[in-house]
């Protein structure tokens, strides 16, 4: 990617207080930085306290079961710079456990309490992490990778098994449905 | 704009001012539905003349609500690449995105611009709908989304293929075609929309769309494995095959059709050779049956049949009357087409499974059919078409004429005869076009110039032979004469050949459809040469069998009489390839299974019935 | 599922009582659910409750082909559905290094802006009928209407158009569009004095929607409020100019703000942007006949479409505010993961349930529609 | 008819032009209604998520008979485009009797329109009265719904007892399932009965 995208001072001075740290541009408006789980919190302060990065737009959650880990990203974007850092980290999958930013970031509240119900990922410090959108489901997290949607589908749901008068008279004349959709999809 | 301030009461003339909103044209609609806009997402259409079954639309269906339904009377026809079946569409399903008029690779789907329907509990399957060119209620109400350039997502042009040019390859036997590089395979391989007409119209059902997703994914090792599911001659195919498959592809209905016989070849020739025998000896059979089966010829049918039935577990010995095996493949095509190496592969993975086969072996001078009887369980004939027919005409038993399968094969085996400096071949197939041009490719090497011409029956529109193959032989310099009879062989005064006449073809077949060429005599033209070619066609040598077994054997018009599983009148004898069904190398292959299966079905039933 | 749903409140003796405002009630913006404690008329607390409209897009995107989810993502946010393709498409691009033509970007402005237009007209509209006048709402609608019959000319869907496709849009503009598109403009612009004598200078409207439901910068900032919403508080912040993406960098038009950020301040800001978007419909008017084609970029075979492994992050300014996609591809033919930031995420959430507490019942429904909350954006 | 203005989902979007002055349903009576008491048709507009599944039976068995349901859009019939997800329900058809679909994804008020104007020339000629159905064979239908949300699920509303008091009670209006329920069943007072009126669901915070 396109490295001489150069850092702003405030921003370079941020990244430098932490090690074991990776960054890179992804395009002009865009800084993607890896960092270990534990210094998150600390660089978010920093990011907001310093650089100015002052709006939380999003935390992103990705499962990644082969690894045994959770992705979360946080999406930071500076009104003043104009400029968006992702902060990339990994949590172990289990117990799936990470500090809440609320303190930080209000906004934080809505997107933690979503990821610990689709995910099963608990914040410690966050204000709320009832359900919200899943208060009446009790299956596993649905976004996990292992959980099946197609499959609890067919398990609880029944389909519709429709006898036109068209398919009748085909059936009569030996023709028939041949491929039904579920048989042959990608 | 000026900001709006809170604070501003507004004039008192408002109320006034208001009036003239009863001079405002209405907004309200009449109750009864508008004409939808002109590429409204309406209902679906189908045009059944155009759609070909390949169910396309419903693999990208992205709400699993197409479902297709065979329709008895409509046309069925693998071989056109048309299937009797048609999509049906649910509505309770549907969301009207139309990425199915989109990636159909006909545009016989489209939507019309009819959105009203409504039906009780009772009337449910009425959201079953089997799209029709007239709309889900019979009254047409014009046409909506429909096929267009912009929305297209048919990729109708194929990647182009490397070719060595004209003057270049015209010097050697070097292999013309390149192959395609990894992207170019990656992304020839991306335009299967994997409708499986390929796998229908394959004499030999080759699972086409399998080994091409393989290769889209990068997996060739799995690619292989798919090929040799049904074809051990899977280096030959990806060369010469006559690729029914592309014929049929449902996407070479609006452009150029994949390229599945190059994909194939693509697939063979980047797997390590011993990756591919390893492979191919996958699922052999642990036991040894202990039955012992003979095959009478090394080419594509003998040896797929010994190759199904060494896998199978019997003892299978090939005899070859040549010093190498391959059949017409070997000696019948030539090397520009088929170098040997990628064919002596394909014959070593047959060997590497188990297949012993005897060299310069004649049936009837070696060993006769006699003794196989006696010493095998079961006997192939897979003898081929290597006699040339004649064409009878006047002074064609001249010594300079000679007969293209002859030739061929003494180009291969690299005898020497007398080379024409100015060659006439008779004849539009392929075989007229590989003698040609390997004559050609001779006499540059020898002379320097090209001096041959060719003279088929055919007018240029209904040629035999593969348009390439044509188009190819002119770009070498090869003079193609069409519709032209011969009519003697000219000899001069010294008895030396000179040249041969010909006659303008009026018409080949008369009203039964027979063959009975008429001439019109007065359009007489000859050709110079001192040699003159007859690539008309092949007849099995069927001498060898013997004139007792000859006897005993049924025949219908010089063929062996078989079953459906390739089995002769006599019960230990099967027969299989271009002398039970024409010249074609895939169906050969597909021969080649068929007695396989049978003869193992045979001997497992003795087998039985002595335990 | 849980039957304790159903079972009886037991209300403690005072006069503070538990109230469940929808999710079947007018006064709610979609079906969404508020639980509000009320002392007397007064909100003392109040609790969303989403998940009413949540049907697991993000996983089933991740069941279905690249192009297959552009059927779906639409139906992310019912009324702007335009944002939700455009900000799924420019992502795919992004990460498949696909560059959509020049022409494909302006209809894609075009497409966006009359989609923020129809929006806005839906948003005031409903607006006005939480305070009981329901004309600008009967006007709102009719008007949209004429927008949503351009879309239906343009994409072949009133509202769901499902117009882009990654690499550029499915079809060029039809005969004589443009002009339709601009005799629409004039028209609504004719219309908007008349919506200012209804609305927004109506003592009525103005005294109801004044000083409701009010929150200052700081809040804003803090609680994550974007779009219209935030500018209603005074900060001039706008994706489309601040983190500019198709070719807003070539077009011009202002950020409108208001100060007071309350209920009234919101809805102006929405009414001053149809002005804008009017303006910026009216240059891709202009420019898009001399912009040669083509509409898209070649494209491989959907069925067969493996996106390089990557990860991308866009932002659109949506109708209702700031719009993200995190879309993450692991060299598949389907999304591995795919994000949807909804501007009412936080809306609807949060802030209408900070701003609903200590306000009067009557107008918590003005807040939710003053906020323009998207219910089925929250829930997904 | 009064339309009770409850919006399930996505097709609910198409409703606000139908009513208003563009397409105006009011020219056929047709207005919408806050309280499902006095509703005469339940209109679920495309998909109904699970968690809204509950709200609209207990919406249903409060509307007053005789009460109609349209299911407009492909989601009601067969799970529409949302057939692999979790959150939603299939067949409204399984849950309660439907006299009417719309199709479309979504509709155009045209087609609600004339949809509108079908299910009144059903109701006229007698051919709509599938609201019966639910009296006869609430058995059935109560399965498919403990099925879907367990065997604890119950309703404030009582509805073998207005099955009898429309006369209406068949075979199958008792069966497993109301045995099930009736066992689970806990008294509801008076109190609820009133809040249940407002045709809002009520809850306790968990």
């Amino acid at each position: 990617m396109n490295e001489e995208v150069a850092l702003t001072p405030t921003l370079k001075a941020v990244l430098s207080e932490f090690d074991g740290l990776r960054y890179r541009y992804t395009s002009a408006r865009r800084l993607r930085v890896d960092l270990p789980s534990d210094a998150l919190p600390a660089m978010l302060e920093l990011l907001q306290g310093r650089a100015g990065y002052a709006h939380l737009s999003a935390i992103s959650c990705v499962d990644w079961p082969d690894d045994g880990d959770f992705e979360l990203v946080y999406h930071v974007w500076s009104y003043t710079h104009q400029n968006l850092v992702s902060a990339h980290i990994r949590i172990p999958r289990d117990p799936g456990v990470y500090l809440s930013v609320y303190d930080l970031y209000q906004p934080a509240g809505f997107f933690e309490r979503d990821i610990h119900e689709m995910f099963g990922v608990y914040f410690e410090g966050s204000p709320d992490m009832e359900k919200f959108i899943l208060t009446e489901w009790d299956g596993p997290p649905p976004m996990r990778k292992e959980f099946d949607s197609e499959g609890f589908v067919n398990d609880h749901f029944t389909w519709q098994e429709y006898r036109p008068e068209w398919l009748e008279e085909i059936e009569e004349q030996g023709g028939g449905i041949t491929t039904r959709p579920e048989d042959i999809r990608l | 704009m000026s900001d709006i301030d809170h604070k501003a009461r507004g004039s008192l003339l408002n109320p006034i001012k208001n009036w003239q909103f009863f001079g405002r044209k209405p907004v309200t609609e009449s109750l009864d539905p508008r004409p939808a806009s002109l590429n409204y997402r309406g209902f679906h259409l189908n045009d059944w003349e155009k759609c070909i079954g390949c169910s396309t639309c419903q693999k990208v269906c992205d709400n699993a609500a197409i479902t297709m339904v065979r329709i008895p009377g409509l046309p069925d026809d693998p071989v056109k690449g048309v299937r009797n079946e048609r999509p049906a569409i649910d509505y309770g399903r549907c969301c009207w995105c139309a990425l199915c008029v989109d990636l159909c690779p006909t545009g016989s789907i489209s939507l019309s611009r009819e959105y009203v329907h409504t039906c009780t509990e009772e009337e449910i399957g009425s959201y079953f709908v089997l799209p029709d060119p007239n709309g889900i209620h019979g009254e047409y109400y014009g046409l909506g989304w429909s096929k267009s350039e912009d929305a297209d997502l048919v990729d109708l042009e194929r990647q182009s293929m490397a070719e060595s040019a004209p003057e270049v390859r015209i010097g050697t036997f070097d292999e013309i075609v390149g192959g395609f590089d990894p992207q170019q395979a990656i992304v020839e391989a991306s335009r299967c929309v994997q409708c499986g007409m390929c796998h229908d119209s394959c004499p030999t059902h080759m699972n086409a769309p399998e080994y091409i997703r393989a290769i889209w994914k990068g997996d060739l090792e799995e690619a292989v494995r798919e090929i040799y599911r049904t074809n051990p001659f899977s280096h030959v195919c990806g060369r010469v095959c006559t690729h029914r498959c592309e014929d049929a592809c449902s996407v070479g209905r609006r452009g150029d059709p994949v390229a599945i016989r190059w994909l194939k070849r693509y697939a063979m020739d980047n797997v390590d050779h011993e990756r591919v025998r390893a492979i191919a000896a996958e699922g052999k059979a642990e036991y040894i049956s202990g039955k012992r089966v003979a095959v009478v010829g090394a080419g594509p049918a003998g040896l797929t049949a010994a190759f199904d039935l060494a896998r199978k577990g019997h003892e299978v010995t090939v005899f070859e009357g040549l010093d190498k095996a391959g059949g017409m493949p070997r000696y019948g095509i030539p090397e520009y087409r088929l170098p040997y190496d990628k064919l002596d592969r394909d014959i070593d993975v047959i060997q590497a499974v188990g297949v012993k086969i005897q060299y310069n072996t004649w049936i009837g001078r070696d060993i006769t059919m006699a003794q196989l009887q006696s010493e095998y369980d079961a006997v192939v004939l897979a003898l081929g078409l290597q006699l040339g027919r004649s064409t009878r005409i006047p002074a064609s038993d001249h010594g300079q004429v000679r007969k293209a399968v002859t030739l061929l094969r003494q180009i291969t085996a690299g005898e020497s005869f007398d080379l024409p400096r100015n060659a006439v071949v008779i004849g539009g197939g392929n075989v007229a076009m590989d003698i040609a041009r390997s004559v050609a490719r001779l006499q540059k090497q020898q002379y320097g110039e090209v001096r041959v011409t060719v003279t088929a029956l055919e007018d240029r529109a209904h040629f035999l032979a593969d348009p390439a193959e044509v188009r190819e032989a002119l770009e070498e310099g090869i003079a193609i004469h069409d519709a032209r009879g011969p009519r003697e062989v000219v000899l001069d005064a010294g008895g030396g050949l000179a040249g041969l006449t010909t006659w303008r073809v009026k018409s080949i077949f008369d009203e039964q459809g027979r063959f009975a060429p008429t001439y019109d005599e007065a359009d007489e033209r000859t050709f110079e040469a001192d040699m003159v070619i007859e690539a008309i066609g092949q007849m099995a040598d069927t001498d060898l069998l013997g004139e007792e077994l000859t006897e005993r054997l049924e025949w219908i018009r010089g063929r062996l009489k078989v079953d459906e599983t390739g089995r002769t009148s006599e019960a230990w004898l099967w027969a299989a390839g271009d002398m039970v069904n024409g010249p074609d190398v895939v169906h050969a292959v597909r021969d080649g299974h068929r007695v396989a299966a049978g003869i193992d079905e045979y001997l497992t039933a003795t087998e039985a019935a002595r335990a | 599922m849980r039957a304790e749903n159903y079972e009886a409140v037991r209300q403690p003796p005072s006069n503070e009582y538990e109230l469940n405002f929808g999710p079947n009630h007018p006064g709610i913006e979609g079906n969404y659910a508020l639980k509000v404690k009320l002392h007397g008329d007064q909100v003392v607390a109040a609790r969303a409750d989403g998940g009413y409209l949540h049907r697991g897009f993000e996983k089933l995107m991740e069941g279905r082909l690249w192009i297959q989810n552009l059927a779906l993502v639409p139906r992310i946010c019912v009324p702007d559905p335009a944002p939700m393709e455009v900000c799924y498409s420019v992502g795919i691009e992004d990460i498949g290094g696909l560059e959509a033509p020049e022409r494909a970007q302006w209809l894609r402005v075009l497409q966006l802006e009359l989609s923020r237009m129809a929006s806005h007209l839906f948003a005031f509209g409903g607006h006005a009928a939480t305070t009981g006048m329901y004309s600008p709402m009967f006007w709102g609608f009719a008007d949209r209407d004429l927008i949503l019959d351009l879309f239906e000319e343009l994409t072949g869907g009133r509202v769901y158009h499902i117009y882009n496709i990654p690499g550029g849009v499915r079809r060029d503009i039809p005969e004589g569009f443009l002009d339709r598109v601009t005799s629409v403009m004039d028209y609504i612009e004719s219309r908007l004095s008349d919506y200012d004598n209804l609305l927004f200078t109506n003592q009525v409207f103005v005294d109801r929607a004044r000083g409701v439901g009010t929150l200052n910068q700081q809040q804003a900032l803090e609680w994550g409020v974007t779009g219209p919403n935030l500018r209603a508080t005074g900060l001039a912040f706008d994706v489309r100019r601040d983190d500019p993406y198709l070719v807003y960098d070539q077009i011009e038009f202002d950020v409108p703000t208001e100060q007071a950020g309350d209920a009234w301040a919101r809805t102006l800001v929405r009414r001053k942007e149809l002005v804008e978007s009017i303006r910026i419909v009216r240059q891709v008017v202009e420019r898009l006949p001399s912009i040669p084609g083509p509409i898209r970029c070649p494209i491989p075979n959907p069925l067969a479409w493996n996106l390089p492994a990557g990860e991308t992050y866009t932002r659109v300014e949506s109708s209702k505010g700031e719009l993200a996609y995190y879309i993450v591809s692991n060299g598949g033919d389907k999304p591995y993961r795919v994000h949807v930031r909804g501007p009412s995420a936080t809306h609807a959430v949060q802030v209408l349930e900070n701003l609903a507490r200590g306000s009067r019942l009557e107008d918590v429904a003005q807040i939710m529609f003053s906020l323009d909350a998207c219910p089925p954006e929250v829930d997904r | 008819m009064f339309m009770l203005h409850y919006c399930t989902g996505c097709g609910a979007i198409e409703l606000p032009p139908a009513m208003t002055s563009r397409f105006d349903m009011e020219r056929l009576g047709i207005q919408p209604m806050v309280t499902p008491r006095q509703a005469d048709i339940l209109l679920i507009t495309g998909y109904v998520s699970i968690k809204t599944l509950k709200r609209v039976i207990l919406t249903y068995e409060q509307m007053s008979s005789p009460k109609y349901v349209i299911g407009i859009c492909s989601c009601t019939v067969n799970g529409g485009m949302y057939w692999q997800s979790y959150a939603t329900a299939k067949k409204l058809s399984d849950y309660m009797p439907v006299d009417l679909y719309i199709a479309g994804c979504m509709p155009r008020p045209e087609a609600v329109i004339s949809g509108m104007r079908t299910l009144m020339e059903n109701i006229r000629s007698g051919k709509a009265d599938n609201w019966k159905d639910y009296y006869q064979r609430y058995d059935h239908y109560l399965g498919n719904q403990q099925g879907l949300f367990g065997e604890k699920w119950q309703t404030p509303t009582d509805v073998i007892a207005e099955a009898d008091h429309y006369g209406l009670s068949g075979p199958g209006t008792r069966g497993e399932h109301t045995e099930l329920l009736l066992q689970h069943q806990k008294p509801l007072e008076a109190l609820e009965m009133r809040l249940g009126l407002s045709g809002k669901t009520v809850e306790v915070e968990s």
